[in-house]
């Protein structure tokens, strides 16, 4: 029984872990970007998704619909703003442009979490369950909208999957992840491919955002650790691996669910940290990630 | 000789620091003592940036670990010279332990491991609450003085002298071996230079005077807390007071430290907002001033 | 002879599966020069790092004065008493000439903060010797090319090695300053010093060695004086192939009018080193052009240039506009499409994902022509279409390279060094297929080689590109007359 | 090459004037209004309270003619929660803007962070909010070091009496039930409130079945939901303020059938039944009032100022900081001084109607010197309920008269009655 409910909780938890993760990992596999800002987007997602549904009468459905948006353009303006004219700059020194991007994307984190706090307030906030009710799966009470959070984070993964792995346009995204000169001399526009590679991303951030306040909550103080556990959770994967950021996710996942139940919940976050100090030493690549 | 700018800049900025306490208020006094704090963490993250070519993201993690390293000892009871001096310790131990990984690993991964490493510090911290006061902060029994004057005057002579030892360590022949080193690990080695011992050597001084000046911050805010020692957006802030003021400078950072202090306190009247345009501010500088002003007011002496 | 400073013998490196360095060996004496050559990924450059440490032997010895060092951390050989010159210098920016030069005469100390008196003496001394004595207070980003090669033989003497290691002395330099470089590496063998030249080729380092050692795929295949070397049957047949055979196709010459490929002027710089100088060329459609010329003469930048990867001055016209401007893609897309020395493969993808990616621009039906064409033109690649394509073979992993460019429909097909370390029996099947290429199809071709007996059989026209210009230009029938002995 | 740096130099030169001049008028601080600092956490619904709170006590202390015919002055600084911001602020005030007491924060470890320096600046310091029993325990072990630290509101022992008083006549005496688990985070408050409810919940007649601490950084509380459920208690007492929404969401979404009594400090909040999307249905917990109670003649007044002035219900924090700010005010009259001793003196003696009940702090005899007096006579601690949107007050039965109600799932209610 309590091997069954620790399987079911950590199930969807993890898939959001892994959900809030792949678009991550997906951004830095194809265009080299480790974006700091990324809690700070699925933040602005979940608290605009919240003020839509709530304030804004959009409904349950349509302040989603409104949150993923709100991530989109979050993301966008992360692009346009801070992370292309840091690429395109010709006084900073391509030997340096990753600290650059690395901080420029920190700050303006750091700028969206102090714009939504005083927004918002740095109040948690909850968005109303898509589906209310709970539901018995083999004798354990599950919240229905838990159900329906683990099934879109798989919809939605499943969705990137088969994007990559069937389409034309993922063919494209695989190719540039792998040698993106290559495909330049194919006769394809980094520049479009990137461009693409953000919207994907801005979507998943502002549905993990979105499903994250809507299961858990979110607050502006967030931000931050939302950035850390994705990144954790992608360095465990390895970094740009796809596949081993949802092993990772798991594992955390996982990890954290029975340390909860078995141990304490206060010791919640140990034994993860615990896997990733050793997984870097001795596999600083990660567990699917190449050198 | 040539009188160069920068022994213009360090005199002016000398006759300053020390003329502040005759004319100005304690509260910018109290401001100042941070800012030269920081300064001393900007000094150490430059020299394993501009000089060993090493992207520590956790300067905090250092840091950290001397603010709660002297505090711990403090409420253990020790007096405050002897926490300062474990305190430092344990931050030394920290920058060998950084420093391993940063030995074998190339590209990002080391960066990686440096903001794994404070993160892995802040959970410590908040786990371990009983302790360490949790994300909230740890109270230490002890603190520097209660004189505004007094503190500033600690915290000046500190920085002075930590940024003429670190200034000098970069201008010395170790200083030229780890350029050499940070730019081309090969090419050092070629040279004969071992490259593992310099670096390691790097790590350490860095970590002694980022732990030693976390501690000193500790006694004197009279609180070790996350938020002014170890969490990311503190490295953030020092990594941009560093490319602020200048990299590879040494004294640069500073000039960056001050200046983000002082606005981000000279803005305090907008409220929650000053953190978002101090933020924006130096994304701008970032953007547009990648050399930093310290690197565009040397900028002239090089086109000779 | 007296006995060797330098002993190497049995060295052996492996990448993996790959044998980089096989068993290699030779010895140098005090005041002798040798040259290592070979063309690219010969293992030449290998040997290097494994002498300095840079790399770590599998097997064999490397006796310096009868120590052996194999295997020692690269700042202990270096203290031992070897010095390396890198091709590409990386000084300290930021640091004047003089203090670069201090820099390499510091002891291995944490404690020593303040150098010795003596080192500024030595310092200059040094700078004085190498030619540097009027920039000694010059920022390194100041100074032309060759004094920055200058600074980079200065560093290596300050340790004052018995062994230096030279790559490449002479790349990036003009006429005057080779002599002047070889004019100082020849005070080094006066000093008494063993001294190992590591070059693409014979001809360049062929006045000042006294013995070469050629290798290829990693073997060494010869071993000589210069002369020796470059009569030696082998070392012809790796640089310039076996006989040469033309096979003109006089009704193209007859075609005259605007070439479709006009370039003019062409100049390219990598920091200070001036890679192409002047270089003009043109291309006329269904022509069949060979740019032959050594490594490191320039063809590559020449194809990126076109390509528009990297920036240029002078003029690149297509199909009578210019190609300024545009992005690498947009040429791409344009009809020039390249398949680059380095293949570019999407090494984690299968054979036929790669394929389909060259073809995502035509239309379906014509996409499947097209690549049912080639499956016919390469056999091979309809075989391995499933696979991984890193883990094909060097020459079928070149196949699917051009394959995949061809996918693309291009009007013109530009192939960088498609033979670099193939095996023979590769190279001709690699040469009929384009053969059957030029003669059922109206394409046009562009093709740079170093190995003459590949580049000429199909060509319509050669262009002979050395040290970074245009030396010779005219029809493949003349060239074993006008070029041939002195191509080597 | 050489006027180059000249320019540089002047306008260095220029930069350290006008700091001069900008620090200058900081030694001024001359006879104007008397200044109070209000130190807390803007972006916080319970800080935000604070500074409206103390905003308006200033106001209508000024409206009525002010201290010792001088107007009061409120300077707000932000904290941002954080030690170190609230010492640095503490300093500020005490040093550059010369205020002659603070109002600070709503969290323990923050008011334990400044209670030194109070103490070293000999500035009269009152927290509105912080509860933890430390920091009246250290007014009470060195008195002469400590005095200036006021607790504004009940210490956390005082709270776990409270809880267990109304949890005796709410859940034992009408709803008959029997168990309890604690659910308390872990923070400096919580500890003393927790040994409180161990050692006064049985003696209410409830068995505690298990004490569970987390750590404030939770978010997913189903774990520990699961793992109380499996307990079987009739309700959860808790010990939250750093969290609230989400093991509240989760409680409703999970439909956990425990009722959630205890302390959930943003419940208190009014946008919490917003902020939860109406999950907060049911929960019980100790506040200071709610809409429409009027525990003193005061409360009434002071609540619709408070509407009219900032559009909205505050926070529990809004009625004690502006008590705190007109303690302050008493006993600076009474006092006819600023001195930082002479205003402590009278703080001391304080016994005022303020807005949530008789105005008083505990002797030096009291182990927890200057913590706010409890008990019907004083400050009698409310609980709410929230039933459909609304904060019900539900005991004490002499305020509230009305009735609990709990959504559906919420089992043990009538488990418990059977």
């Amino acid at each position: 029984m309590l091997a069954l409910q620790i399987l079911i909780d950590g199930f969807a938890i993890s898939a959001l872990y892994g959900l809030a993760a792949v678009g991550f990992t997906l951004m830095f596999g194809v265009c080299g970007v480790l974006n700091l800002a990324h809690g700070g987007i699925m933040v602005i997602a979940g608290l605009v998704g919240w003020w839509a549904a709530a304030d804004y009468g959009a409904g349950a459905y349509g302040g989603a619909a409104i949150g993923v948006l709100a991530g989109l353009v979050a993301a966008y303006v992360t692009y346009f703003a801070v992370v292309r004219p840091i690429q395109r700059s010709r006084v900073i020194p391509r030997a340096e442009e990753e600290i650059f991007l690395l901080t420029g994307t920190l700050l303006w984190g750091i700028m969206i979490q102090v714009g939504s706090d005083y927004v918002f307030s740095n109040n948690p906030v909850t968005m109303r369950a898509m589906i209310p009710g709970v539901m018995s799966i083999a004798g354990v009470r599950t919240p229905r909208n838990e159900v329906l959070i683990g099934v879109v984070c798989w919809a939605a993964i499943g969705l990137l999957t088969l994007l990559v792995n069937r389409t034309r346009l993922g063919k494209q995204l695989l190719a540039a992840s792998i040698n993106p000169r290559g495909l330049t001399l194919l006769g394809f526009e980094l520049s479009r491919i990137y461009l693409v590679v953000w919207t994907i991303y801005g979507l998943l951030a502002g549905l993990a955002g979105v499903l994250l306040a809507s299961f858990i909550g979110v607050s502006s103080a967030n931000a931050g650790a939302l950035t850390a556990s994705a990144f954790t959770i992608v360095i465990l994967g390895g970094l740009g691996s796809v596949p081993g950021s949802l092993i990772a996710a798991y594992v955390v996942g996982y990890a954290e669910t029975i340390t909860a139940y078995l141990l304490a919940p206060t010791l919640r976050p140990i034994p993860a940290l615990l896997i990733l100090v050793v997984v870097i030493y001795v596999r600083p690549q990660g567990l699917l990630g190449r050198r | 000789m040539r009188f160069s700018p920068l022994v213009a800049i360090v005199l002016g900025a000398l006759l300053f620091g020390v003329s502040a306490p005759w004319w100005l208020g304690a509260y910018f006094l109290g401001v100042f003592t941070v800012a030269y704090y920081f300064g001393v963490f900007a000094m150490s993250w430059d020299l394993l940036f501009g000089f060993a070519g090493e992207v520590n993201f956790g300067p905090t993690f250092l840091i950290g670990l001397g603010a709660y390293g002297a505090g711990l000892l403090n409420t253990a009871g020790w007096p405050i010279p002897l926490c300062l001096a474990g305190g430092a310790l344990a931050a030394v131990v920290g920058g060998v332990a950084l420093a391993l990984p940063a030995l074998r690993l190339r590209g990002p991964y080391f960066g990686l491991i440096t903001l794994v490493a404070v993160l892995l510090l802040l959970d410590c911290i908040v786990i371990f609450a009983g302790v360490t006061g949790g994300e909230i902060g740890m109270m230490v029994p002890d603190v520097l003085s209660i004189s505004a004057r007094v503190n500033y005057w600690y915290a000046f002579g500190f920085l002075v002298i930590s940024g003429a030892i670190l200034f000098g360590l970069s201008r010395s022949s170790l200083g030229l071996i780890l350029q050499a080193t940070g730019q081309d690990r090969i090419e050092a080695a070629a040279l004969g230079f071992n490259v593992t011992k310099h670096k390691l050597a790097a790590f350490v001084i860095s970590a002694l005077f980022s732990g030693l000046a976390g501690g000193m911050l500790t006694f004197y805010e009279g609180t070790a807390s996350v938020d002014t020692v170890v969490d990311l957006s503190i490295a953030v802030q020092i990594i941009i007071a560093v490319v602020f003021g200048g990299r590879r400078t040494i004294l640069g950072g500073v000039l960056g430290s001050v200046f983000l202090v002082l606005f981000d306190e000279l803005l305090r009247p907008i409220g929650q907002l000053n953190t978002f345009v101090v933020s924006a501010i130096a994304l701008l500088v970032i953007l547009f001033l990648p050399d930093g002003v310290l690197g565009v007011l040397l900028r002239p002496q090089e086109g000779r | 002879m007296a006995a060797p400073l330098l002993d190497v013998a049995g060295l052996t490196k492996r990448f993996g599966g790959l044998v980089a360095v096989k068993d290699v060996g030779f010895a140098i004496a005090p005041g002798e020069i040798l040259g290592l050559i070979g063309p690219n990924g010969s293992g030449k450059s290998t040997v290097m790092k494994l002498v300095m440490g840079i790399e770590k032997p599998n097997a064999g010895r490397v006796l310096l004065e009868g120590i052996d060092v194999a295997g020692w951390p690269t700042h202990r050989i270096a203290r031992a008493g070897i010095g390396i010159v890198f091709q590409h210098s990386r000084p300290l920016n930021r640091q004047t000439v003089f203090e670069n030069i201090k820099l390499a005469l510091l002891p291995d100390s944490l404690l020593k903060l303040v150098a010795a008196p003596e080192v500024a003496a030595r310092a200059r001394a040094i700078a004085e010797r190498v030619g540097l004595g009027g920039v000694l207070d010059r920022r390194p980003p100041t100074l032309p090319f060759a004094d920055l090669r200058r600074l980079e033989m200065a560093k290596a003497l300050a340790r004052d090695p018995r062994v230096v290691l030279i790559d490449e002395p002479f790349a990036g330099l003009t006429q005057a300053e080779v002599a002047t470089f070889s004019e100082l590496i020849d005070g080094f063998r006066r000093d008494g010093r063993a001294v190992l030249l590591v070059d693409h080729n014979v001809k360049s380092v062929a006045r000042l060695v006294d013995r070469v050692l050629a290798m290829y795929l990693g073997e060494r295949i010869a071993e000589g004086s210069a002369e020796h070397v470059m009569q030696d049957a082998t070392v012809r047949r790796v640089y310039i192939g076996g006989a040469i055979e033309t096979h003109p196709r006089k009704e193209i010459d007859a075609r005259g009018g605007e070439p479709l490929l006009d370039v003019r002027d062409l100049e390219v710089f990598y920091g200070k080193a001036q890679a192409l100088q002047k270089v003009s060329l043109h291309v006329r459609a269904g022509e069949f052009v060979s740019v032959v010329g050594l490594n490191g003469a320039g063809k590559t930048t020449l194809f990126n240039a076109i390509s528009g990867l990297v920036p240029y001055s002078g003029a690149i016209r297509w199909d009578g506009a210019a190609l300024a401007g545009r992005s690498p893609a947009a040429i791409a897309r344009g009809g020039v499409v390249q398949c680059p020395e380095t293949r570019e493969l999407f090494g984690q993808m299968s054979v036929r994902e790669n394929l389909d990616l060259g073809g995502q621009h035509l239309a379906a039906g014509e996409r499947d022509r097209q690549l049912a064409w080639l499956l016919d033109l390469f056999p091979i690649l309809r075989a391995r279409e499933r696979q991984q394509a890193g883990t094909l073979s060097g020459g079928e992993q070149q196949m699917l390279a051009i394959a995949r460019a061809l996918m693309m429909q291009p009007r013109l097909l530009i192939l960088d060094e498609p033979t670099l370390g193939l095996a023979p029996v590769i190279l001709e099947q690699l040469s009929k297929a384009l053969g059957r290429l030029r003669d059922t199809t109206p394409i046009t071709v562009l093709l740079g080689e170093q190995n003459v007996t590949f580049a000429l059989p199909h060509a319509d026209r050669v262009y002979v590109l050395e040290h970074a210009r245009v030396v010779w230009e005219g029809d493949p029938g003349r060239f074993a007359a006008d070029m041939g002995a002195g191509y080597l | 090459m050489r006027h180059r740096w000249m320019t540089r130099a002047g306008v260095g030169a220029a930069l350290g004037l006008a700091l001069a001049f900008g620090a200058a008028p900081a030694r001024a601080a001359g006879k104007g209004p008397i200044k109070i600092g209000v130190i807390a956490e803007e972006s916080a619904i319970v800080g935000q309270s604070i500074s409206q709170g103390a905003q308006l006590a200033a106001a209508d202390i000024n409206a009525h003619g002010g201290v010792n015919g001088r107007k009061l002055q409120i300077i707000v600084y932000d904290d941002h929660s954080s030690a170190a911001d609230a010492v640095r602020a503490f300093q500020r005030a005490a040093e550059q803007d010369h205020v002659k007491a603070v109002v600070t924060t709503f969290i323990s470890e923050v008011a334990l962070a400044i209670e030194p320096w109070a103490a070293r600046l000999h500035m009269p310091t009152i927290t509105p909010a912080a509860a933890s029993d430390l920091i009246s325990k250290q007014v009470h072990d060195n008195y002469a070091r400590f005095k200036y630290m006021f607790e504004g509101w009940l210490a956390a022992p005082d709270l776990a009496r409270a809880v267990c008083d109304s949890s005796h006549d709410l859940f034992v005496k009408e709803l008959h039930m029997k168990s309890a688990v604690i659910m308390s985070e872990d923070a400096d408050w919580t500890k003393p409130l927790d040994a409180g409810y161990k050692s006064c919940l049985p003696k209410a007649g409830l068995k505690v079945l298990d004490e569970i601490r987390f750590n404030p950084d939770t978010t997913d509380f189903t774990p520990i939901f699961n793992k109380i459920e499996a307990l079987h208690p009739d309700v959860i007492e808790t010990g939250i303020a750093h969290v609230g929404v989400q093991p509240t969401v989760q409680w409703h979404d999970q439909q956990v059938p425990i009722v959630l009594g205890g302390i959930s400090a943003q419940a208190t909040n009014p946008t919490f039944w917003k902020d939860t999307n109406g999950a907060a249905n049911g929960v019980v917990t100790q506040t200071g009032t709610v809409a429409g109670l009027a525990i003193t003649p005061r409360t009434l007044p002071v609540a619709a100022e408070f509407v009219k002035k900032y559009g909205r219900f505050p926070a529990f924090t809004g009625f004690t900081a502006y008590d705190a700010v007109q303690a302050l005010a008493g006993a600076m009259r009474r006092a006819h001084s600023t001195k930082p001793d002479a205003i402590v003196a009278q703080m001391e003696k304080t016994n005022m109607v303020g807005t949530l009940g008789r105005y008083g702090f505990y002797g030096r005899k009291s182990p927890y010197t200057h913590a706010l007096r409890y008990g019907t006579d004083w400050v009698p601690s409310v609980f709410m309920q929230w039933q459909n949107g609304k904060q019900v007050c539900i005991w004490p039965a002499k305020l509230c008269p009305n009735k609990m109600e709990f959504p559906a799932f919420v089992k043990s209610v009538h488990m418990a009655a059977k």
